[in-house]
């Protein structure tokens, strides 16, 4: 009903004091994060309640998908642009363009402004500290399929990750940008999988596994490893492909028919300000996409991000079906029955 | 009012017929009995007139009113069940007092009612124990006592004193006649103890196979049986295929097949002793005699049906002693009182009279009477 | 006008059930009937062939997968189960009630962290592994739990708690005499039980089958976690609805319950060859005393190690809660315990809100369970009437689609004002979580009711109806308290499940009935696995708590109708 | 081999005490029979010797084994459960072969011996059945096969014909006799007929309250019986409260508490009439006499103990009659056969003999024997 704020975008400052009193926000974020903004957000906007609900970003999907003819949600926050193009696919957002979108790179928003990015996220290889030292770790991709690191190489089921969708979907879309076949591509996976030991269904999991040693090495999402080697004391470094690696993007949307359209705008516009990106840098370890915020922390001024060159349409029009063959015709039968 | 009327009432398992083309009336309050033998469909009646079972086909009434379809609990009878059907879970007071709970009989008169039953059917210091901790004979009075205090309008007892000792039983009975002809309470009842059915019913129905043989007083039934089926079931009977070789206005001599003809019965040619029309040369009959109507004699006394033979078989019985003696290939029991005179002997020669007036000829109906 | 009174009666006791049943299950799941059909637009049969002609055969693989890994779990858990109930409730030693109990605690774990539960345990870093390698000076762990034995093994321990409950309340409804007349005839005691005792238990032990199969066929966790890369249909519904392919998902899931109906079906066929009353004349309830005494130890000893280890994964969560995070990461055993876990989360002011939350769902969804699944029980059981089959399948439909299934379903129904949720929208409110709770949980009540009320001799209910009692004063004063063992013992898991769902409960919840499961779930994705477990804890204690009450009332319940 | 001793035998239930201080000795082959009001103990007596009951005190051996802790599999048994016990998840046919198949009896002798069972209980044409769609009685019927089949060395009896109506009673009575001489069964009877305890058992125990009172054959405890109770529960008895007045040798004149001391009775002092050592002034005893050893007149016959009195109650038995008549308060039953003789009315005057040789004297036992 709401469809004529459709374009109007920049005038939300404008007309903030007349915010409804409630807003929505699904988000995958977790309670930290979420708590944090709801008490800045309602200081700020006094009369407007932030409801926060916190899951997966693929139960967001599921959840909003099923609300469409009903929305309860007015703002997704959090996901990988991959989740928000399907999103799109299924006319599930509401187009918005945010009063900082001049300070967006262009690979960090849809392009119609059906979402925008609030923090990148590069994949990185993740490596056990005690079992491992700097030196013997695999520094590019390639490495990774040296026989030597049969059954040392513990991943998560790519299929449920989208971390994991992006990194395989990367290194057959290495190959397929050229030849348009991914079957290089497949060949490399084939290799992974002979050195993978096990695929483990939740992160939790694979990185309880690699913390014990039963595997020595992962790739995973910088920011995670990050935080828990910072704040869980888990014996884990990264090391950055030097060929370059896929840097997701997760962003941030207004859902569809959202009840609340004004309060989630300022919402949206709020929790990617400058300071809430700081904020969010240094005690979520989140990269932001915003060029113009400063005295980010060390790890991230420090690390030098090589990152691949994605069309991420073509992601989103292949991966599925990659992952589809990689799940039929790839994985190993003999991974899963290990005793 | 609590008259029952069953008309024409058929009830099927599947192709098993339990029951058919029974027509009975009850009168209320009387005291009504089913007899017959095992399966042949008492049960399967007695459950029609409460309400468990529909019959396939026919109508069942109280008074003038259909009850074919009304549900039982709105027939206000008072039913003991075969297997007793007790209520595992409570006490044998909360058995007994069940419906009486249910029609809302005020606490302290409830109590009275229940110990008062429990008193009669003996359980009073039984009242809080679990149904599962009494004998056979305990449960089966509980059932007894928890349809009698109901005082229902009909009440159906099926087989209800069949596992107690003839004393009890004997206590019993009366406790339901009391009962029975204080409030004028129509009751059904099925035994398989004829004495039990003999001495207090007022009228009998004999079934076989699902069908009504006979109703009648008990005297009817046991002095005046209509077939062979009926003289056969209810008490002992001597039942001799037969001839009617000779007869006239007054008497009628039939000869026993069995006997390769040479033994001829004087008969008394009258209604209460013949059943339908019969003309000489008429076969598939019998003759029925009672045990306890012949005289068994040490020497020759004579004078109609009196054959001689040898005792074959003698059976104590505490207060009867039961006499076979055979007569030319035919077994015939007789029953005496055990009063002293001293027993026949196995072999012995003995002189067997059979009373022209004792002797009935009934149409053979069942193969299997025999 | 009815034919009859005793037919109109049936008609008005069915009303409610197809009401809701038609409403809340035939509704909603016609919907994903519809969805299966559709491709490209139009009304096809192309998705179902598809699935079956598809070149890779992943989707055959992976139903026949989920067929197997499902038979096998039946087996599992009845060999566990039956034993444990047989233990349990024929011998007497000391200790017995607090055992019994016990367990029933698997069904109270929280399903992820349970699983996670287990890996910690038995996984290759696991503490047994590792404790039996450490202990005996070995080079290798001697085993490890992992794929399909790892599966077996999680659905074994979680789903024999329904044969355990349901064989329970049967068992005491079994007439002794019975067992008596077959060993008098020289039966051993192994003939007595199974010629006599099992087959006597087929509804209870045809119920729990069916409940185990169904749940292990729409298992998602543990094959999951367990076995990442075996193929099991429930994982494949799962993949299609992330790839976005929501046709081929509810392709999936409609061949899913097509398979679970198809052994119901079988089950009953089964079922119904046979009478199961116990119509004895009186009651048989002289308790035989005729027990071995270095059996009973024998018994009591297996009874009690099995309960251990039963709840080995508890303690574990227990163990997890009181590490804090970050001690336990590559250590073999954790050196560090503390309260930091339970004070982090007793920090938050809300902390309690999930929990009274989840209390209340469950509390009103299984007072809606236990009404309803008493009447459908007893109209499909002690009733005639056409349709039986349908609405037999009609009631174990929540139970044959994945839980998500039902959760999406709901939400596609009840997004909408439609007259079955009385002109409302439900999605977004209250209510649609405890009417999930409800749904989902039907066939566990059902089905355990049904179970002792195949037993139960119709004579019983006639004698009351005789007696001038109404129907539903039968029903109440009569029927219900004999049968009372089943429906507790449904109503438990029920509730027990209840407290716990999560896989509806993230598609449905709202801010203001969010439930414990969820708070839990987020917990552990953001990797706070110390208080997860906390948590975990939390709700365990709580479930022990209402089991331990209600296993109070129940027992008293039990023995008055046993004895 | 199969003999059975019950020594001491106790059995508690908590508080009740079912069954004390039993001592019995059953012989190889013998057909014994347990007899007793409701509740006095029989079913768990049975049960003992079964297995399924452990003594609470006392033994019970099989020939010279101590049997009391074996498990009842071991016991070879056969036993008729007085509630049937019939497997409901069984046909009528697996019902009765379990036994057989436990026994792995091969597939057609099995078929053939469970054949021929059913059709000695007349339940052939039954055996595809599901036994809840059988009646009463043909469920008993098949529990009866089920235990017959196996051709036990015991057979344990309870109440196995309390549901069948008398034709087949008498079938089965001779079927299960049959049987038991020709297989030397040792046979334990529980009934409450007790035309059949007496006409079947070689030997008859009889209890009340858990306690054993007499052990002998029918005719010892029919004729003989050594107390009050007994004589009161075995048959119809007359029994009379009395004191000693006088006595010599040959007679005993003991006077009747009830008549106010009017009425005197001559009995024979010899040990079958009198029971126990007696002197002059002994009271605590009863007289006892059958009702059918009295004779009543029409006219004053004179003699010893002939009283005159009035009819006062007249009931009809199929074959027996029975007349209450009533001399100076006291009430005697008398039993006579319906042989036509013309039946005596209600008020009529009568002379009651009561002949001297069937009068018992005997110890009061028991409260409420009468
Ligand atoms: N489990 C029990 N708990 C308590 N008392 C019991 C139990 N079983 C039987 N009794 C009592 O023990 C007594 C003897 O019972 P038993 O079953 O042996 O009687 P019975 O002689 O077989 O009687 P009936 O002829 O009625 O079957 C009865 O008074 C009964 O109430
Ligand atoms: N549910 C049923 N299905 C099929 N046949 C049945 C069913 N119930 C009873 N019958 C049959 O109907 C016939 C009559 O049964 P019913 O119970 O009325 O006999 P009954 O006269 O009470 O016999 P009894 O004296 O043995 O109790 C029997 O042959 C029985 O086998
Ligand atoms: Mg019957
Ligand atoms: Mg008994």
């Amino acid at each position: 009903a709401c469809n004529s704020d459709e374009k109007t975008g920049g005038e939300t400052e404008d007309k903030k004091d007349k915010l409804e009193e409630k807003i929505v926000v699904y988000s995958p974020h977790g309670k930290d994060i979420l708590s944090k903004f709801e008490k800045q957000f309602e200081e700020k906007y006094s009369g407007v309640d932030v409801e926060w609900l916190d899951m997966g970003s693929q139960e967001i999907l599921d959840r909003v998908r099923s609300e469409k003819n009903n929305p309860q949600a007015d703002v997704w926050w959090g996901a990988p642009s991959t989740s928000f193009d399907q999103a799109k696919d299924e006319s599930l957002l509401t187009p918005y363009k945010p009063s900082y979108a001049s300070n967006l790179d262009d690979s960090f928003y849809d392009p119609d402004w059906n979402w925008s990015g609030t923090s990148q996220t590069p994949e990185v290889i993740m490596y056990n500290t005690k079992e491992l030292s700097a030196d013997e770790v695999p520094k590019d991709w390639d490495e990774l399929l040296d026989p030597k690191w049969k059954d040392e190489i513990i991943i998560r089921y790519p299929l449920a990750s989208g971390t994991m969708r992006t990194i395989f979907s990367a290194m057959i879309y290495r190959d397929f940008k050229d030849s348009d076949d991914p079957a290089k591509g497949y060949e490399w996976l084939t290799k992974l999988d002979q050195n993978t030991k096990e695929y483990s269904a939740n992160p939790e999991m694979m990185y309880n596994k690699v913390a014990k040693g039963e595997g020595a090495l992962s790739v995973w999402a910088m920011p995670d490893v990050v935080m828990l080697k910072e704040n869980k004391n888990y014996p884990f470094d990264f090391v950055i492909p030097e060929s370059g690696t896929p840097v997701l993007t997760e962003g941030i949307a207004v859902v569809k028919d959202a009840p609340h359209p004004k309060a989630a705008e300022a919402f949206y516009e709020f929790v990617n300000s400058p300071e809430a990106a700081k904020i969010l840098a240094e005690e979520f370890y989140r990269i932001p996409t915003r060029s113009d915020v400063t005295d980010l922390p060390k790890w991230i001024t420090d690390t030098e991000i090589k990152s691949m060159e994605i069309d991420w349409k073509v992601f989103q029009e292949k991966s599925d079906e990659w992952m589809k063959y990689w799940d039929e015709n790839i994985k190993s039968g003999d991974k899963e029955i290990k005793e | 009012m609590a008259s029952i009327k069953i008309e024409n009432v058929q009830k099927a398992f599947g192709k098993t017929i339990a029951v058919d083309q029974l027509n009975l009336e009850i009168k209320d309050g009387e005291f009504f009995t089913f007899l017959g033998p095992s399966g042949c469909g008492k049960t399967t009646t007695l459950r029609m007139i409460a309400g468990f079972y529909y019959p396939t086909k026919g109508v069942v009434r109280f008074g003038d009113k259909d009850m074919t379809r009304v549900p039982p609990e709105k027939r206000n009878t008072g039913m003991v069940f075969q297997n007793y059907a007790l209520f595992p879970h409570m006490t044998v007071f909360e058995n007994a007092a069940f419906g009486l709970r249910v029609r809302k009989v005020p606490g302290a008169e409830l109590k009275k009612r229940v110990q008062d039953v429990l008193q009669k059917v003996r359980l009073d210091q039984y009242s809080d124990r679990q149904v599962s901790q009494l004998s056979g004979g305990q449960q089966q009075r509980v059932a007894l006592a928890r349809a009698l205090v109901i005082e229902p309008e009909i009440l159906l007892l099926d087989e209800p004193l069949s596992n107690l000792d003839a004393k009890l039983r004997d206590e019993m009975r009366s406790e339901i006649l009391r009962l029975q002809r204080e409030y004028k309470i129509t009751t059904i009842y099925v035994t398989h103890d004829q004495a039990e059915a003999l001495s207090m019913s007022d009228r009998i129905a004999v079934f076989n196979y699902g069908v009504c043989h006979q109703v009648g007083t008990p005297s009817d039934i046991y002095n005046a049986p209509v077939n062979d089926f009926v003289a056969g079931f209810i008490g002992e009977s001597n039942l001799l295929p037969a001839r009617v070789e000779d007869m006239n206005q007054e008497k009628l001599s039939v000869g026993l097949v069995d006997s390769s003809n040479e033994m001829r019965l004087v008969v008394h040619n009258n209604p209460l002793n013949v059943k339908g029309d019969l003309t000489i040369g008429d076969s598939g009959l019998v003759t029925s005699i009672r045990p306890e109507a012949i005289t068994v004699h040490r020497n020759d006394t004579g004078g109609e049906n009196v054959f001689k033979g040898s005792v074959e078989r003698v059976e104590f019985f505490g207060s009867t002693i039961n006499v076979s003696a055979r007569i030319n290939q035919v077994l015939l029991q007789a029953n005496m009182l055990n009063n002293g005179a001293g027993g026949f002997k196995v072999g012995e020669d003995v002189w067997v009279e059979l009373p022209a007036a004792h002797i009935r000829v009934l149409p053979v109906v069942s193969g299997d009477s025999l | 006008m009815m034919k009859n009174r005793e037919h109109r009666l049936t008609f008005f006791l069915l009303i409610p059930v197809v009401l809701v049943l038609v409403a809340y299950v035939l509704y909603p799941s016609l919907r994903t009937f519809f969805e299966s059909l559709q491709s490209d637009g139009g009304l096809t049969l192309s998705n179902y062939q598809d699935f079956f002609s598809q070149e890779s055969k992943t989707n055959l693989e992976a139903l026949w997968n989920s067929v197997y890994i499902s038979v096998l779990s039946v087996v599992a858990s009845g060999l566990i189960g039956i034993p444990l109930a047989l233990i349990f409730n024929r011998y007497q030693f000391p200790g017995r009630g607090l055992f019994a109990t016990a367990a029933i605690m698997p069904i109270v774990l929280p399903s992820l962290v349970g699983v996670m539960a287990f890996m910690f345990l038995y996984g290759e870093s696991g503490l047994i592994p590792n404790l039996v390698k450490d202990l005996f000076g070995l080079k290798e762990v001697p085993f490890q739990i992992g794929g399909v034995s790892g599966i077996l093994i999680v659905h074994a321990y979680t789903m024999y708690v329904y044969f355990y409950m349901m064989v329970s309340a049967a068992i005491g409804k079994i007439d002794p005499s019975l067992e008596e007349a077959a060993s008098n005839l020289g039966a051993s005691k192994f003939k007595v039980f199974w010629k006599v005792t099992f087959p006597l238990m087929t509804p209870a032990i045809v119920g729990a089958s069916l409940l185990v199969f169904m749940i292990s066929m729409a298992s998602f966790s543990a094959p999951f976690l367990l076995a990442g890369g075996y193929r099991v249909l429930s994982l494949q519904i799962y993949f299609s609805k992330i790839n976005g392919d929501m046709e081929i998902a509810a392709t999936q899931s409609v061949i899913l319950s097509v398979v679970s109906i198809g052994f119901l079906l079988l089950m009953r066929w089964y079922q119904n060859r046979k009478d199961y009353r116990m119509a004895s004349k009186g009651i048989g309830a002289h308790r035989s005393e005729v027990k071995n005494p270095v059996m009973k130890w024998v018994m009591a000893a297996v009874g009690v190690i099995g309960v251990i280890i039963l709840l080995l994964p508890h303690f574990t969560i227990l163990l997890l809660s009181l590490v804090p995070d970050g001690t336990w990461t590559f250590q073999t055993y954790p050196s560090t315990f503390n309260f930091e876990n339970f004070r982090l989360l007793f920090e938050d002011p809300n902390i309690f809100k999930p929990l009274k939350n989840s209390l209340v769902l469950a509390v009103i969804a299984t007072a809606g369970n236990l009404v309803f699944g008493v009447i459908a029980s007893y109209v499909l059981v002690k009733r005639k009437f056409v349709g039986k089959s349908f609405i037999d399948i009609l009631v174990m439909i929540p139970w044959a689609l994945p839980a998500t299934v039902i959760g999406m379903n709901l939400v596609f129904a009840f997004n909408e004002k439609s007259i079955f949720s009385f002109g409302q929208i439900l999605v977004g409110t209250f209510w649609i979580l405890p009417l999930a709770y409800f749904i989902r949980h039907i066939p566990l009540v059902v089905r355990s009711t049904n179970a002792v009320l195949e037993q139960l001799d119709d004579s019983i209910e006639e004698a009351s109806r005789s007696l001038g009692a109404k129907w539903f004063y039968t029903f109440r004063k009569v029927i219900l308290p004999i049968i009372m063992p089943g429906v507790l013992s449904g109503t438990l898991l029920a509730f027990v499940e209840s407290v716990g769902e999560f896989p509806t409960s993230v598609l449905l919840y709202t801010i203001s009935n969010r439930p414990i499961s969820i708070e839990i779930m987020n917990q552990l994705r953001m990797f706070n696995m110390g208080q997860a477990a906390a948590y975990g804890m939390i709700q365990i204690t709580l479930i022990a708590l209402v089991l331990l009450i209600s296993n109070k009332f129940f027992g008293v319940k039990a023995e008055r109708s046993l004895t």
